[in-house]
């Protein structure tokens, strides 16, 4: 199997759904010419021309509500947002306009869009561009919210996002771009709401998303190794729809749950699935669900200590004994 | 107002008003009934809006409700020259445009009652009227917000290759929203075939034009963008329509954009619940009905046209009583949404779970 | 001790810290010749003049930023949002650089706005008047965040606020504005994150906060009459900071928790609670802890449906029974 | 670029480059010896930026690093021109305004390294520099989120009846942020003391002007509020700072807010990390350099003025070597914030424990 990176899978599935559907179309700031602020539309402008791979100035809420028009007559746009923190000045666009449309319609609209970026923090580039709000969007029915750890489940995911009657966050990470692994050449998809465990385990779950997953098998081969505990994780891949079903399962097994997350810690996605298991596992539970998150701050510049805002292998580690203390 | 009618009332007094606009080639092809049909429009809107008014008065009707009247030649006029790949977006002050593409009164009645039977199941509103199907988009309630969709309207059109142009309305105090802004850009850099509308009643609420935007005329906030506008009696449906074909042949046939700023003005408070005290006089209101009435001015013209009879008004104006009557009947008798009802629309694929592709949890408790 | 308003008590709360506190201004849509969208800031104009109290364009992020620009260099602006949804529109000016910019500089500089309005629901107007905020808003450290359900507290905690040296923002209720209740002519301040207890009780604690401790009161009356169950009603105020302690000391007490608010559920401010509960409690819960949220669906318009979609007693008088059980 | 003082040496070729503004009031006041510190301020801009660069390079500064090199006529030439009461806002390409405001190359370097004795103790990086006791606002990261604060501050020293202005810098991208044009409108609106600055240097990262921006001028979409507005040549300090006086008077005597186009170039990618391949010439960048650098031709002006000799320019081209190396070591030595710095300066209320009035948690885990 070819092994390829975070990047290359994304844009395999981005140019595998250009060829499929002419309604599909890119658009966002220098996602063309520039080849993509990131490199994810790298060829795509030279493959599919300036129909089709579209730079837009900087004015995200005109791009993405421009966006959202277009998919109610039927397009299909996949938008890029820089950075996942320039949502700030397209949230209208996107929480009241594409969440609600169909909705306020009495469901004659749909909108099939897909808004995608890189949302993390760990750049050293500070508290402006260094969002995370999978928890912000999954709080407005209305939208779906995917957070993909993996090249595979990146690519697999984005070709099912952009066949979605529905619209969908899809939350990316430039310090995964770099990441390689095998991906299958012959076409997948990987449906939205279906979690992945990544690692199996009896003694304890870690419940992660996005980079935490990465950072949390880091801590989960440690705990094995030096202190005998058999760490599952499971990768929730998508927020919304989320699946219960399979965080539960794990719950019931290991009795204890760990959740991770780079997001601040007031009202998280993590504080959803703390609630979730307490509430129908909660005779399952041998302790309290822990959470490790950012260090509540904005984010902070200086490298190093970004490191340690966000969760490091050793802060999982340390929590995770706690909770099988 | 006691008696709802009073503003359409004909001053026998004044001179016949002929529109400067009656020879323009889009009116002179208009036969006598389609010039009879459009003055029907205008007048179906006002009594449905009448009726709506005093359903909210009796309570049977909550929230806002942004009455039209006194502006109907704008939606009129604009939407009279639509053809098939024309798209309309608009603000929650939607009840003219809905009509004027040919929605239900029924529906839109028992969508003001929130009943199930509302065109869209009483989930929208007032502000949230659509019809797709008509190439109606809404109806939106985020003040400027609607501004970048119906730029998107004009983007699909030309992407799909058809020969057609949105319109996206918005009101005098949207200008100052920056999303319109970022759309005019948009709009312009890529020669994208839509016509803004600004239906400049005067008030954004109770704010005049004076103390919520700089500039002289609005559109010529167009000019920085090198887009062509222009400013438009919004009384006279003629005008309107030639103004408002102008600019739609420059974006269907060149993919233009424009700007048409429209004067026009509301008779009643911004919404319902507004007093209206504080910030024009009741002489302004009553000299705009006296002298600027658009369906007064219409008929005036129509009839030194000779082409409306007193007979005929009478008729068209009876008819659209009983219009907006019937309307409040079905939506009387209509039922509500159900409890359950309420987590229906919100996704397609949940709507059509034969289609249906993911898994998991999408509505939480 | 005079009867008034939750209103009234808002616009005496205004005046009387544009009386203290020249700095002090009131910006927003109409809050000046129109006396206020909701009459709040009635009388104020004919007082304090046009200096202090400034009707604005329809421009959110230009009328707020202006703010946190002008507070920087010292003024204490209020910033009315006719209704906190439009929040939507002025999201990077609020969570970015309200929330941000002391960080970002190091501690250099501290913005003393505060930002107030309505959210809520329940009024009929659709899914992009209905919004909520306050869980989204207090997931950024940097702002803090007050809901105040009963003219005294409205009073005491606006004039806390307007004095307070970081952003705060204040959710009003369109509902509440006509509640009465006795409220003393003296001066009184309340501090931000100190919670109440609006009724003693024994059996299960229910925490609230806005008009859902108004209707969690009207449950917990049912639930004493009928069911002989003792209710305490604790009610937050203050979203952050957070009154944990008042939390925790209630439900060590009762050992029971149902938390009730009308934001959606996902990723709401009682997903945090129960977090926090069961992480801090976990000993000393006799059942998990369950919630009361909007039913998850954009707002309906439909008057009667939309009062379904919000906590009613009956939802909160039922889930209680559920907790108890 | 393997000598980074490359596009600072003299053309020994070229004749003297006499500046049209030379005998501006502005200009004709100024004493040799200040002639001298507006040349000198940009040789530290650039040295110093010269310098972050290899330090960036070397693995030492991450994150993002916009340097300034080409545009210090701008910063040097509108900062110049400053009193007590007046106030700078930028974005984040912001380290020429913050040199030519006075703060110390030592606390801007030790930024870059997120050492806590930076600027902002680490916290806000390059991006994010911040000097209020200098009048300076930062140093913002979203584009165009800077202008409405800039407008604030001008709102600001209005309400406080001080005789200041704002100077608000953008870059040519940001024009097309919403926010930006409701700041315009505000200003216009209320008489704001402001000067909206763009700094046209012709690129947002690699869309060119023309390929963002629909219109002319970007300064032109002034005309739409009545406001003043001109375009200025940026590469001649002089001419800059003739501009800008005309503006900040105009703020600052009759609180009038005006937009300032200035004509800049960039010699480096959009930041660091930008390969700078796809959207200009190299030729395009060595045209400028060779034709249109503001410190050639500052330079060259002063030599023909008679105010510089090669003895002086030596002395300064080395003095700002230095510095920046000093300000080099400084940030090398210095330490980094510790893990709980992280939660400092959020709230200045935590900040001052000993005028706390609040209670509960305000930070969570
Ligand atoms: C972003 C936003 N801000 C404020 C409001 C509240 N609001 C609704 S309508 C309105 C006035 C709009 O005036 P105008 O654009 O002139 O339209 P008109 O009502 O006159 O048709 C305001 C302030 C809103 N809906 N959205
Ligand atoms: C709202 C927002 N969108 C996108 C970006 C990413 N971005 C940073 S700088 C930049 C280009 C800005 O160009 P310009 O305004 O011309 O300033 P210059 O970099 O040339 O100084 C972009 C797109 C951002 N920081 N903020
Ligand atoms: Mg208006
Ligand atoms: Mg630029």
């Amino acid at each position: 199997m070819p092994v390829i990176t975070y990047r290359e899978a994304l844009n395999q599935a981005l140019a595998e759904e250009l060829e499929r559907d002419p309604r599909v179309f890119l658009m966002g700031e220098e996602v063309g010419q520039f080849n993509g602020a990131y490199k994810v539309s790298e060829g795509l402008l030279a493959k599919f021309g300036p129909k089709r791979i579209i730079d837009t100035p900087i004015s995200e809420a005109g791009f993405i509500g421009l966006g959202v028009g277009a998919s109610m007559l039927g397009l299909r746009p996949v938008i890029e947002l820089m950075f996942w923190s320039f949502y700030s000045v397209a949230f209208d666009q996107i929480l009241n306009n594409a969440a609600n449309v169909r909705y306020m319609s009495g469901g004659q609209i749909n909108c099939p869009i897909v808004i995608r970026g890189p949302a993390n923090g760990g750049t050293n580039v500070g508290a402006t561009h260094s969002h995370t709000p999978e928890n912000v969007c999954a709080n407005h029915p209305g939208v779906k919210v995917v957070v993909p750890a993996t090249a595979y489940d990146a690519k697999g995911l984005l070709k099912a996002a952009i066949r979605d009657n529905d619209p969908v966050m899809f939350m990316e990470n430039t310090i995964l771009y770099n990441d390689k692994m095998e991906v299958p050449s012959e076409e997948y998809l990987i449906p939205l709401g279906k979690a992945d465990v990544k690692r199996e385990g009896k003694d304890l779950t870690i419940i992660a998303h996005g980079r935490s997953v990465i950072q949390s098998l880091k801590a989960a081969e440690v705990l094995q190794e030096k202190h005998n505990i058999s760490v599952e994780v499971v990768d929730l891949r998508s927020i919304r729809p989320l699946d219960e079903a399979a965080i539960l399962a794990s719950v019931r097994k290991t009795h204890r749950a760990l959740l991770v997350e780079e997001n601040k810690p007031f009202c998280g996605v993590d504080a959803q699935i703390a609630y979730l298991i307490q509430d129908k596992a909660f005779d399952d539970l041998d302790a309290p669900v822990k959470r490790v998150s950012a260090i509540d701050a904005p984010q902070i510049y200086s490298s190093p200590l970004e490191k340690e805002q966000l969760p490091t292998p050793q802060r999982i580690l340390d929590a995770a004994l706690g909770v099988c203390r | 107002m006691s008696n709802p009618s009073a503003d359409t009332q004909r001053d026998s007094a004044a001179s016949p008003h002929i529109s400067p606009f009656v020879n323009a080639p889009v009116n002179k092809v208009l036969k006598p009934s389609q010039k009879i049909d459009l003055y029907r429009l205008m007048m179906r809107i006002r009594r449905f809006e009448e009726r709506s008014l005093r359903a909210y008065q009796a309570g049977k009707i909550g929230g806002f409700l942004h009455l039209y009247i006194g502006q109907e030649a704008v939606a009129v006029g604009c939407c009279s020259m639509m053809g098939k790949d024309d798209h309309v977006i608009t603000a929650y002050r939607d009840h003219g445009h809905a009509i004027a593409v040919g929605m239900d009164t029924k529906a839109l009645m028992a969508e003001l009652y929130g009943k199930a039977t509302g065109c869209s199941k009483g989930k929208g509103g007032s502000m949230h009227y659509f019809a797709p199907h008509l190439n109606f988009w809404g109806g939106h309630g985020i003040v400027g917000g609607q501004i970048p969709l119906g730029t998107g309207l004009a983007f699909a059109v030309k992407y799909l290759e058809r020969k057609g142009a949105a319109m996206a309305f918005m009101g005098d105090g949207a200008v100052n929203q920056g999303a319109v802004h970022e759309a005019f850009n948009l709009a312009a850099l890529w020669n994208l075939p839509v016509v803004f509308v600004i239906e400049n009643n005067r008030y954004s609420m109770g704010t005049s034009q004076e103390r919520s935007s700089a500039g002289h005329t609005l559109a010529e906030r167009a000019a920085g963008y090198s887009m062509a506008w222009d400013v438009c009696n919004g009384h006279d449906v003629y005008e309107v329509r030639e103004k408002a074909d102008k600019f739609l042949t420059l974006a269907r046939e060149q993919n233009k954009p424009s700007v048409l700023e429209i004067d026009t003005y509301r008779y009643r408070g911004h919404s319902v619940a507004d007093p209206d005290k504080t910030y024009r006089s009741k002489t302004e209101i009553e000299e705009y009905q006296r002298t600027k009435d658009p369906l007064n001015l219409f008929r005036s013209c129509l009839e030194a046209e000779g082409v409306l009879t007193t007979e005929i008004i009478e008729k068209i104006d009876a008819e659209a009583r009983a219009e907006a009557d019937l309307a409040t009947e079905f939506a009387e008798a209509s039922p509500y949404p159900t409890v359950e009802d309420i987590t229906k629309d919100i996704y397609w694929e949940e709507d059509n779970p034969s289609h249906k592709t993911s898994q998991g949890t999408i509505i939480f408790e």
